[in-house]
């Protein structure tokens, strides 16, 4: 449904485009059962970058305080990308595993639910 | 309270907020004033496009065609801000209050003869439909314009219009003893008669001026600067030569409103004018292209108020004002 | 002369307000009121406007005059005694620092937006009615500043509240809120602002937040409270009348009110929870929890409210079933949200003490023990342990309230929701069912939203690390960050002479 | 009698005391709540506040739109005249 508005064809800028963040896009990270990262992170990254540089170069600064990180298989990590299971192939590009501007990738950890299982 | 205060060791951090400091350059305790003013109004990263502008922001320096490096300069030299503004007018209202009862209580508008009653009643309660509007165009200012400093005085001069629009519908119904007939026929003449049509004309036209700058040169300054002193000045001479002082004192509230009005109006343009030579051209044209209409507006009703004296009358009420201007630097 | 006889206080109002219009014959009403009908709003009679408080100007300055006059002795006072060392703690500090950044400016926003209206609307009642809630409006956010003033002087956090809310990721979202309703047409600015917000939601902002001041000692605060909530009644049968008098003009306009009433609610109840984690969180002495304070005014009392409009076929908002079922957890996960966060915030954080972590036991006794308390320990440990717990990552933001995506299902309260939309190509997130259809309503603009981490990351905020962003949001160092370590905790023990053993005794 | 509720919240101060006690007086109905610097009044279908009653208390002339001065916050349909301010849910 349109918006109305007091004149025709009411339009604003598109301020999130992935052409204004530089060559990159922007990629959200979640991992789940672990509400101590309140929300997952946002991060522009190249889409070029493999999947295999964000594991071990984006994910670490995101989430390695909480005491799991260290005890994570990345064997069994289960991911989600915007809602799907999904396997990535870590050495194909971001955009290649099909992540594009502003995907949702969710880290599920079978086994590390959190502080004493708690989800936190 | 039970505190143990350690008073040697407390001293404020700072002084004042931040852009207050940015205004004034300095972190001195700022006045009251200034803290309800400076820097108030959001400038940068507004969400949404507004559906009822096609091509400006929420808050947008592109609503006028005047520039100010910064719009916070464009002072009220009355430092009103809200609590200062409205216990201003609440002494005010209770004299006017005082006047009111005073003339009501001696039964005074009994005294005013007929024909200076039609007067009041056709040429002068009109009026009220006329501050109606200076109340929609100051709202106007208040929605559109840019920068605490003038958009709160906007404001403040809405509601004082209002309030004036509310004192004259007074006097109408302390004329007609509360029946409405007054108003009615003041309403009628304002609607229909042939000496109030061009001014309603102009009225209607001013509330479609897009340019909140404009409008606030030909409301406040040219059509202000001309009514108020034939309306309350010569005319209020009029009755006064009549031997009427309840006139007087059933307006003193407007006329010393208007005083002040004109320090918070002449100090805008004063201070637009001295920014640039553009500014200053700009404001000139205004005046000039408003200035002779209302003249010409004002014709009738001067006629109508004033008679044999309507032509003095006019003639102060241009004297005053160029003398204004002048003074401003825009002629 | 006639003998004057009494004129009903109605009859009088008119002529004092309706009479001053007359009916435009050199310009049309469209022309002189050139966005009063683009909303689809129908209005066939203005003057069945029936107004709910009728004030005429001289008895509004009289009144208002009365109530400045002690509002400023109170404040005068206030600074002369350096009454700001009065308060509980320097913690509650930080709830009146969220109010300077975050309510202030939305008092601001709300005069301009008013001012909008009582150009726009047509009616001369509703016009005057706009236009005193737009002075009035000026006039909180002024008590506000001239009050917190003396707070600036003493303590950090306070001192760019405006250059902050136009900037700060968290301000956006009370921002945003207030531009979606101030870039709407005026009816919809109205019944966004002075039904949804005021007449529904802002009783648990005023209430029980003023009453929080008084009981911590901030008499100061409570004096403006106070006094901005007579105005504030006025503004909320301002709310009602707009939406019985749209109602009543024309059936074609309920489907409409309607859904600006879901949307309003929505968006108001989101900016809300920060309120609700003021109360159960910043207040070192409290006087009703958050699921109380919703519980009294928006289930009781606002549903009593929904229940009169039924009439004329309004329903509550969509979605209030979803604020019931998150009251018990919606404080607890924002005042997480803000701790983990809290070096990038104008204002502190902490863990409350053990008293505070039982009286929460007690106000949410399904949830506080089973979720909350176990986390609030855990953080607290790593703090004495030297390894206070700061999220690195910029949060992924709601597309429409701007919250970062917290919001858990209550049925699961360690699964978040997540819900999207694909918008001309690009993918939109959204924190709730709610969220995404307001979205999915006015997707054209919503979308422009002008989320904070995204433009850091388009490089508009400063720079790209986060002390430039910090830089330039005019953040100072003694701003953020955990309580404990702040300069307000220790000039505050300085200022009332205590030691940090005193001060837990 | 209806079972909706209307309320005022008036401040809790001096010159409230007279308005109080008129509401007490003429609303047996009515159940008051106190709360830190203000209370809250709750009345099943109307709460009035008579001009007369206060008077009675405060031995001067009221308006009942001095109630401006106090108010906190209410809910219910007003019914406003020279003589009361009433707050109504039928």
């Amino acid at each position: 449904m349109a918006v109305k508005a007091a004149y025709e064809n009411y339009s604003g800028p598109n301020r999130d485009a992935v052409e204004n963040f530089h060559g990159n896009q922007l990629v959200y990270i979640g991992w789940d059962e672990h509400m101590m990262f309140a929300c997952p992170g946002a991060f522009p990254l190249p889409p070029q970058m493999p999947f295999g540089a964000l594991v071990k170069d984006v994910v670490p600064g995101a989430f390695s305080q909480h005491p799991d990180f260290a005890n994570i298989d990345w064997n069994k990590v289960e991911w989600l990308l915007d809602g799907n299971a999904f396997k990535p192939t870590l050495d194909k590009s971001l955009a290649d595993n099909g992540v594009n501007h502003k995907s949702l990738i969710r880290m599920i950890t079978p086994g590390l639910n959190g502080i004493n299982n708690s989800g936190f | 309270m039970q505190v143990d205060i350690k008073s040697l060791s407390i001293k404020p951090l700072r002084n004042t907020f931040d852009q207050v400091v940015r205004f004034t350059g300095s972190d001195k305790s700022a006045s009251r004033y200034l803290e309800a003013t400076i820097g108030v109004q959001p400038e940068v990263n507004f969400h949404y496009k507004p559906l009822w502008s096609k091509n400006r922001d929420l808050y947008d320096k592109e609503n006028t065609l005047i520039v100010m490096s910064d719009w916070y300069r464009l002072l009220d030299p009355r430092q009103y801000y809200y609590g200062a503004w409205t216990i201003a007018r609440s002494k005010q209202q209770d004299a006017a209050e005082r006047n009111f009862s005073f003339v009501e209580k001696r039964n005074m508008l009994e005294a005013i003869p007929a024909d200076l009653r039609d007067k009041i009643i056709t040429t002068f309660l009109p009026l009220r439909h006329m501050e109606y509007a200076a109340n929609l165009n100051n709202t106007y200012m208040s929605a559109y314009g840019y920068g605490v400093s003038i958009t709160q005085a906007a404001s403040m001069c809405a509601m004082d219009r209002l309030g004036i629009a509310q004192y004259i519908t007074r006097i109408g119904l302390m004329l007609d003893g509360n029946s409405g007939d007054t108003l009615k026929t003041a309403k009628a003449a304002w609607q229909n008669s042939p000496a109030w049509q061009p001014m309603r004309e102009l009225t209607e036209n001013m509330l479609t001026t897009e340019d909140w700058f404009e409008l606030f040169v030909a409301q406040n300054i040219v059509l202000d600067g001309l009514v108020y002193p034939l309306m309350y000045q010569s005319f209020g001479d009029l009755t006064s030569a009549s031997g009427q002082t309840s006139f007087a004192m059933m307006t003193e509230f407007m006329s010393e409103w208007f005083d002040e009005h004109v320090r918070w109006t002449d100090n805008i343009i004063k201070v637009a004018a001295a920014e640039s030579d553009s500014n200053k051209a700009q404001l000139g044209k205004w005046i000039q292209q408003w200035q002779p209409q209302i003249l010409q507006a004002l014709q009738p009703v001067a006629q109508q108020a004033l008679g044999s004296a309507a032509q003095a009358g006019l003639d102060a009420a241009v004297a005053h004002l160029s003398a204004r201007l002048n003074k401003v630097g825009i002629n | 002369m006639e003998q004057a006889k009494k004129m009903n206080m109605k009859d009088k109002y008119n002529a004092m307000t309706g009479d001053l219009g007359w009916d435009f014959s050199y310009k049309t009403e469209a022309e002189i009121f050139p966005l009063s009908d683009f909303e689809g709003i129908k209005i066939e009679d203005w003057s069945k406007w029936q107004d709910p408080f009728r004030l005429t100007m001289d008895a509004y300055w009289k009144y208002q005059g009365e109530k400045e006059r002690k509002l400023y002795a109170v404040i005068d006072a206030f600074a002369q005694n350096n009454a700001h060392l009065g308060v509980t703690d320097a913690r509650y500090i930080n709830a009146l620092k969220i109010f300077l950044t975050a309510v202030t400016p939305l008092e601001y926003a709300a005069h301009r937006g008013f001012a909008l209206a009582g150009r726009a609307l047509p009616g001369v009642g509703a016009q005057v009615a706009s236009q005193m809630q737009s002075i009035d409006e000026l006039r909180h956010a002024q008590t506000q500043l001239h009050t917190i003033s003396q707070y600036n002087k003493y303590f950090d956090g306070l001192h760019d509240p405006f250059h902050m809310y136009d900037r700060v990721w968290y301000l956006s979202v009370p921002k945003s809120y207030f531009e979606d309703a101030a870039s709407a047409g005026p009816f919809e600015f109205i019944t966004a602002i002075s039904f949804s917000f005021e007449y529904v939601l802002t009783n648990l902002l005023f209430m029980p937040f003023m009453s929080g001041a008084a009981y911590n000692g901030d008499m100061a605060t409570v004096n403006f409270g106070f006094s901005a909530q007579s105005d504030e009644s006025r503004h909320m049968t301002l709310g009602l009348e707009v939406i019985k008098f749209m109602l009543e003009q024309h059936p074609d306009n309920l489907p409409i009110i309607q859904r600006w009433i879901d949307k309003y609610f929505w968006r108001g109840y989101r900016l809300l929870g920060i309120v609700g984690m003021m109360m159960d969180y910043m207040l070192p002495k409290r006087v009703m929890s958050w699921k109380e304070g919703w519980e009294m005014y928006f289930e009781q009392n606002g549903k009593m409210l929904f229940d009169d409009l039924a009439r004329y076929g309004i329903t509550m908002p969509k979605f209030w079933e979803q604020s019931v079922e998150e009251k018990e957890h919606l404080t607890h996960k924002l005042w997480l949200t803000f701790y983990g966060y809290g070096h990038a915030a104008a204002f502190h954080t902490w863990i409350p003490e053990d008293s505070e972590l039982d009286w929460l036991s007690e106000k949410y006794p399904n949830t506080f023990d089973k979720y909350y308390r176990p986390r609030l320990v855990y953080l607290r440990e790593q703090e004495k342990a030297g390894k206070r717990f700061y999220n690195p990552s910029l949060p992924q933001l709601c597309q429409t309230c701007q919250i970062p995506m917290v919001y858990t299902d209550p049925k699961n309260p360690t699964q978040r929701v997540y819900r999207e939309s694909i918008y001309k190509g690009d993918r939109f997130h959204f924190c709730s069912d709610a969220c995404k259809e307001i979205f999915d309503h006015e997707p054209e603009k919503i979308s422009q939203a002008w989320l904070p981490p995204h433009q850091i990351f388009q490089g508009n905020c400063g720079g790209a690390t986060i002390p430039d962003v910090l830089k330039h949001y005019h953040f100072s160092e003694n701003d953020g960050g955990e309580f404990l370590h702040s300069r307000d905790n220790a000039n505050w023990n300085l200022w009332k002479g205590l030691t940090p053993d005193e001060e837990a005794a | 009698m209806s079972d909706k509720m209307v309320f005022l919240a008036l401040q809790d101060n001096e010159d409230a005391r007279p308005i109080r006690e008129a509401i007490e007086a003429d609303n047996p109905l009515a159940v008051i709540s106190q709360y830190p610097g203000v209370y809250k009044i709750d009345a099943p279908g109307r709460l009035v506040v008579n001009r007369e009653s206060v008077e009675e208390r405060l031995g001067r002339a009221w308006n009942p739109q001095d109630i401006h001065l106090l108010l906190v916050s209410l809910s219910g349909n007003i019914d406003e005249t020279e003589d009361y301010f009433a707050l109504e849910r039928t």
